[in-house]
């Protein structure tokens, strides 16, 4: 494990889907309310978009933390994309802790377009989250060889 | 030639166009290398290949669709298909790529010095006869006649079209074209290239046919060359498959006991009779 | 210079001073033996029968970088194979030590593959005789090779129970000893006369056989034949067979870019994966199981023979051993040579 | 145990038939105790059928590998149907397969083999090394018997049988059109006792496990070839663009592949145990495998392959699934 940097600012992607967190995101930028810069964000449709593959490239091209964030239950633009991401992302954390990747590195929230300080508080916890487990650095593409 | 032989040189691009349009266009590059001294040391001959490519993206194999005797660039047509050749078609003139070469083997012009000479083209396979003619009406007083049979779907699909006009404004070959589909004001044959090629008969006695094109036409254009009495030492192709070092090293592009990148591209049809694979 | 010997008191000091150089030699992890690099002599494991995957690996890298770049920039660097350093592959099997001999003939061929053989000049192979053959599946002698074979080694050691015999054939394998002269003690020309009986034993120990005479001139007569559809049945179309072979060579290229900076790289690939020969266009000139596994067959004992002279399989037996769903080669041979 | 002589006199019939094209079993293999895939395509060949404990390759695999050539001109498909001969874990994997609509029930034909147990063919050869004169396996009560050179050697059940047989649920098969023995009642359970030993680790000694294990990993592809389950015609490993995986072998990419792997197989593995059987670095590929069996289990009360008309665990869902780990 890396040791522990008080100044590691960590690198975090967030996947958002279009209709409530990235609009969740853009009120609580719009708002003006001040949240750390450490997330990179990448608008998809939906939640249910997240294939698990963009996790883990996520992971291994140097993030440190990744996020899922989607409508709420029932709230769905597409009626059931984020169910089928809960099932599929429950599982993913729950492997990835196995393999000894820590669980505050794989993040999923629900952020409707009208809870700009809710973004707020889930990007401090998971920053802190991150911050606190360290850089991301099991399975990140090494330029060992290179 | 190359001292490392993985290591490609950078080509400038001094002019581009398409040949062809739609999904699967066909475009022409006109390069030099960028570091003059390269010309020092190259030389190529009608038939040769390089491998293609950008570093970052990958290569492919592809011919060198001039002739050595044109003097100062080097020309490749290449048709859009995968990863590879859709990033090298984002490039226009002033751009840069990579290449290596030459690679494989080539057309015997030496040998076939006072023969008359036919070139059965479909399509982007007209890219490596090309160079064949644009050799033989350069040294034309070494060979006898030089007869042109080319065909694509579309008079749009057409190759180097103003080329052919050229052609046949100079005389100095007779160019017979033709296309799959009826089209309005076409003054050529319709059909497709192996009917034109019975249509034309060339004559076998003294003569080298050479041919590439889709592997149906192909087949069909060695099926009607011995019809006409061509004999399969008179009748050459070349081949294609998927290459990666170019060189006979990483092994996947074999037909039979033959690498298509070191034995070939260029074989003569009573070669490649021996070995089914090729045909696969 | 006389027959050395090496005392079995002294191989991990003999190890401590070949770690000045890059040593590689047979490790566990579990129950699988594989050469890797040792920094500490009791890393190695030498009372082993084959390693799991051949040492080649150390000559011809599953991956390995051609050349690096910046993203957008003209400038190539060439990897550097001489930053490796010298190289010692200590204990490996006569087999393994022939197939990099056979291996190097492709390296070499025509165009010199710069990478491969600049890592073979840097490499002195110690071999390790078979007292016994390592597995059921050996036939080496099939092919040309021997259990106490030397062909590509620069040194054989041979376990004569309290003590290693030790053979030095080559300029490499003198230089080498002359590194070794304060553990190196001389042995006597009776310990050669007994390892040449040790030999002959040993091969008489070696079960399984195949008469290879005619073969390479008769597949391809055989290509049309029925077999193939037969052999290649139950084939998963894995790459084990190609990646543990010590002479399965064939490789893809790839370009990587990590943040701007990106190399090319070369890495093993497998005639029996179906991609291997897929062009753009999505056509595939060997569509299935049974046109890769002739093919396999072919180049093997056919095309390689052809070209090099010698046919590109030692008898290590380890696509026997680990094939998921018993293919056999020696089985495919035997059809061939019924057929 | 399956009577041999029923079993060839069964497998001739069925390959009879007009609407059977193949019939997959297991035939002696080429040396000691192996067996191996038997592809028999006439009454004549169907002699050469056995089946013994040594008969561990999953055949359900060779259902969804063949190759869909384009048909010919003039040619007419191929329907008739495939005979496989299926243990209890391998008809869980047609099951699987029917599940996810990988063809309809009528495009083959099944001969379920009640079960006992298999060997681990790495802990016979280990026990019996060097044998080269083909051997035979027999269970006999709670003992294997092993032929051969003329003797006999008999070794305690536990002793040499597959890991994945000792928490066996279903010997006998799930689905079938004839059973070639009687049904063999459950003889083992699972209970996840390995997974909960792993779960307790610190992340780091987690990490470091598996990095030892992924690193030896040579990318070989055979346990996704091997798997049953693993039929993509376009598999995500094979794709150049988007390339997810890189085909350079580092810790990265090896552990990328692993993590896609295992978790193609969530909801989907049915524990055949293939993958981990054929890694020739011994990679514990199930130890991936069954956490993710474990928690679909536990969280969706869900288990691969036992019912045909259970929807696909990751394309459906329910309203209460569990979000407790949602912020």
């Amino acid at each position: 494990m890396a040791e522990k940097n008080e100044d590691f600012e960590p690198n975090i992607v967030a996947f958002l889907c279009n209709w409530c967190s990235y609009a969740g995101a853009d009120l609580a930028g719009t708002s003006r309310i001040q949240y750390p810069s450490n997330v990179r964000v990448i608008r998809v449709m939906c939640s249910g978009r997240v294939n698990p593959l963009f996790v883990m490239n996520a992971l291994q091209q140097g993030a440190d933390g990744v996020l899922i964030s989607g409508c709420h239950p029932g709230d769905c633009h597409y009626m059931q994309g984020n169910y089928y991401a809960r099932r599929r992302f429950n599982l993913m954390r729950n492997f990835l802790e196995y393999l000894g990747v820590e669980p505050a590195r794989v993040r999923m929230s629900w952020v409707s377009a009208s809870e700009g300080a809710k973004w707020k508080e889930v990007i401090e916890e998971v920053t802190n989250g991150v911050k606190e487990v360290g850089p991301m650095d099991q399975f990140k593409r090494r330029q060992l060889n290179w | 030639m190359m001292k490392n032989p993985y290591i490609p040189y950078e080509v400038n691009i001094l002019d581009a166009w398409y040949e062809a349009p739609g999904e699967r266009c066909i475009k022409t590059f006109k390069v030099s290398f960028a570091d003059e001294k390269v010309w020092d040391t190259w030389s190529h001959l009608p038939g040769q290949c390089a491998m293609v490519g950008i570093p970052g993206v990958g290569e492919s194999m592809f011919c060198i669709s001039s002739s050595p005797t044109e003097k100062g660039y080097l020309r490749f047509s290449i048709m859009k298909a995968g990863k590879n050749t859709a990033s090298l078609h984002e490039l226009e003139a002033g751009d840069s790529f990579f290449i290596r070469g030459p690679l494989g083997n080539n057309f015997p012009m030496e040998e076939w010095k006072g023969k008359n000479i036919v070139t059965i083209g479909g399509g982007i396979g007209q890219a490596p006869l090309r160079p064949v003619i644009q050799w033989v009406r350069d040294n034309r007083g070494d060979y006898g006649e030089l007869e042109l049979v080319y065909g694509a779907r579309t008079s749009q699909d057409h190759c180097f079209k103003a080329e052919f006009e050229e052609i046949n404004q100079a005389g100095d070959c007779a160019c017979h074209l033709s296309i799959d589909v009826e089209e309005e004001e076409w003054p050529h044959f319709v059909g497709f290239v192996p009917s034109l090629l019975m249509e034309v008969a060339p004559k076998p006695d003294n003569a080298i046919a050479v041919t590439c094109g889709p592997p149906v036409m192909i087949n069909f254009v060695l099926q009607n060359l011995e019809k006409l009495g061509f004999a399969p030492e008179q009748v050459y192709t070349t081949l294609e498959n998927r290459m990666k070092c170019g060189i006979g090293k990483c092994g996947r592009c074999n037909v039979g006991h033959l690498y298509v990148c070191k034995d070939g591209p260029v074989f003569s049809y009573a070669q490649l009779k021996e070995i089914p694979e090729a045909f696969a | 210079m006389a027959v050395q010997k090496l005392s079995k008191d002294k191989v991990a000091e003999a190890l401590g001073e070949l770690c000045k150089f890059r040593l590689i030699a047979p490790a566990k992890s579990d129950d699988v033996v594989v050469f890797k690099r040792i920094d500490d002599p009791a890393e190695a494991y030498l009372e082993y029968g084959n390693s799991t995957i051949p040492p080649k690996k150390f000559a011809f890298p599953q991956t390995e970088t051609l050349f690096r770049f910046i993203k957008g920039s003209p400038e190539l660097t060439e990897a550097n194979v001489e930053e490796e350093g010298t190289t010692v592959i200590f204990g490996l099997r006569p087999c393994d030590a022939r197939a990099m001999a056979i291996v190097d003939k492709l390296f070499a061929w025509d165009y010199d593959d710069p990478y491969y053989l600049k890592r073979r000049e840097l490499t002195t192979l110690v071999g390790m005789a078979c007292i016994e053959p390592p597995s059921v599946n050996c036939f080496c002698t099939s092919l040309g090779g021997s259990p106490f074979g030397t062909e590509g080694l620069d040194i054989l050691l041979t376990d004569m129970g309290d003590y290693y015999l030790v053979q030095a054939f080559t300029d490499k394998g003198k230089k080498l000893e002359k590194t070794l002269s304060s553990q190196l003690e001389d042995g006597s020309a009776g310990d050669e006369k007994k390892a040449k009986e040790m030999a002959l034993a040993s091969e008489g120990k070696i079960r399984r056989s195949i008469d290879t005479d005619g073969v390479p001139e008769k597949l391809p007569d055989l290509w049309d034949n029925e077999l193939w559809q037969k052999v290649s049945a139950a084939c998963l179309g894995c790459g084990i067979c190609t990646f543990l072979c010590p002479t399965c060579h064939c490789f893809d290229i790839q370009d990587e870019v990590e943040e701007g900076e990106g190399r090319r790289c070369r890495m093993w690939d497998s005639c029996m994966f179906s991609e291997y020969t897929v062009h753009a266009s999505g056509h595939n000139p060997r569509p299935t199981r049974k046109e890769r596994t002739r093919n396999r067959v072919n180049h093997k004992y056919s095309y390689y023979p052809g070209r090099f002279d010698v046919i590109a399989c030692v008898g290590c037996g380890r696509c026997i051993n680990l094939c998921p769903v018993n293919i056999d080669i020696l089985d495919i041979l035997e059809q061939v040579v019924d057929a | 145990m399956v009577d041999v002589n029923k079993l060839r006199e069964t497998a001739k019939e069925v390959i009879s038939r007009e609407d059977v094209r193949e019939l997959i079993g297991y035939r002696p293999g080429t040396y000691g105790f192996r067996a191996r895939p038997a592809f028999v395509m006439g009454p004549d060949e169907a002699g050469e059928l056995i089946f013994t404990p040594a008969c561990v390759n999953n055949l359900a695999s060779y259902i969804v590998l063949e190759e869909k050539l384009p048909v010919k001109r003039g040619e007419e498909p191929d329907l008739r149907k495939v005979a496989v001969m299926v243990k209890g874990c391998d008809s869980r994997a047609l099951v699987q397969q029917m599940e996810e609509k990988a063809y309809e029930r009528d495009r083959i034909l099944v001969l379920g083999i009640p079960c006992t147990g298999v060997v681990d063919m790495a802990k016979v050869e280990a026990r019996f090394p060097n044998i080269l004169e083909l051997g035979e396996i027999a269970l006999e009560g709670d003992r294997f018997v092993l032929s051969f050179n003329g003797t006999k050697e008999e070794v305690a059940k536990e002793e040499l049988l597959a890991d994945k047989c000792k928490r066996c649920r279903y010997p006998t098969p799930l689905v079938y059109d004839e059973l070639l023995d009687s049904e063999v009642e459950r003889f083992a359970d699972d209970d996840y006792s390995d997974v909960e030993e792993m779960e307790k680790r610190a992340a780091e000694d987690k990490w470091a496990y598996w990095e030892e294990k992924f690193s030896r990993c040579i990318r070989c592809y055979s346990c996704r070839n091997v798997c049953p389950m693993c039929y993509c015609e376009d598999c995500v490993l094979d794709r150049l663009q988007p390339q997810w995986m890189r085909r350079s072998v580092d810790i990265s990419e090896n552990t990328a592949y692993h993590i896609s792997r295992a978790y193609h197989l969530a909801g989907r593995c049915i524990q055949c145990g293939e993958c981990q059987r054929v890694c020739p670095v011994d990679i514990p590929l199930m130890e991936l495998n069954r956490k993710f069996y474990k928690d679909v289990e536990e969280l969706y009360d869900y288990e691969p392959g036992t019912n045909v008309e259970n929807p696909p665990l990751l394309s459906t869902f329910k309203v209460e699934d569990r979000e407790d780990f949602i912020m």
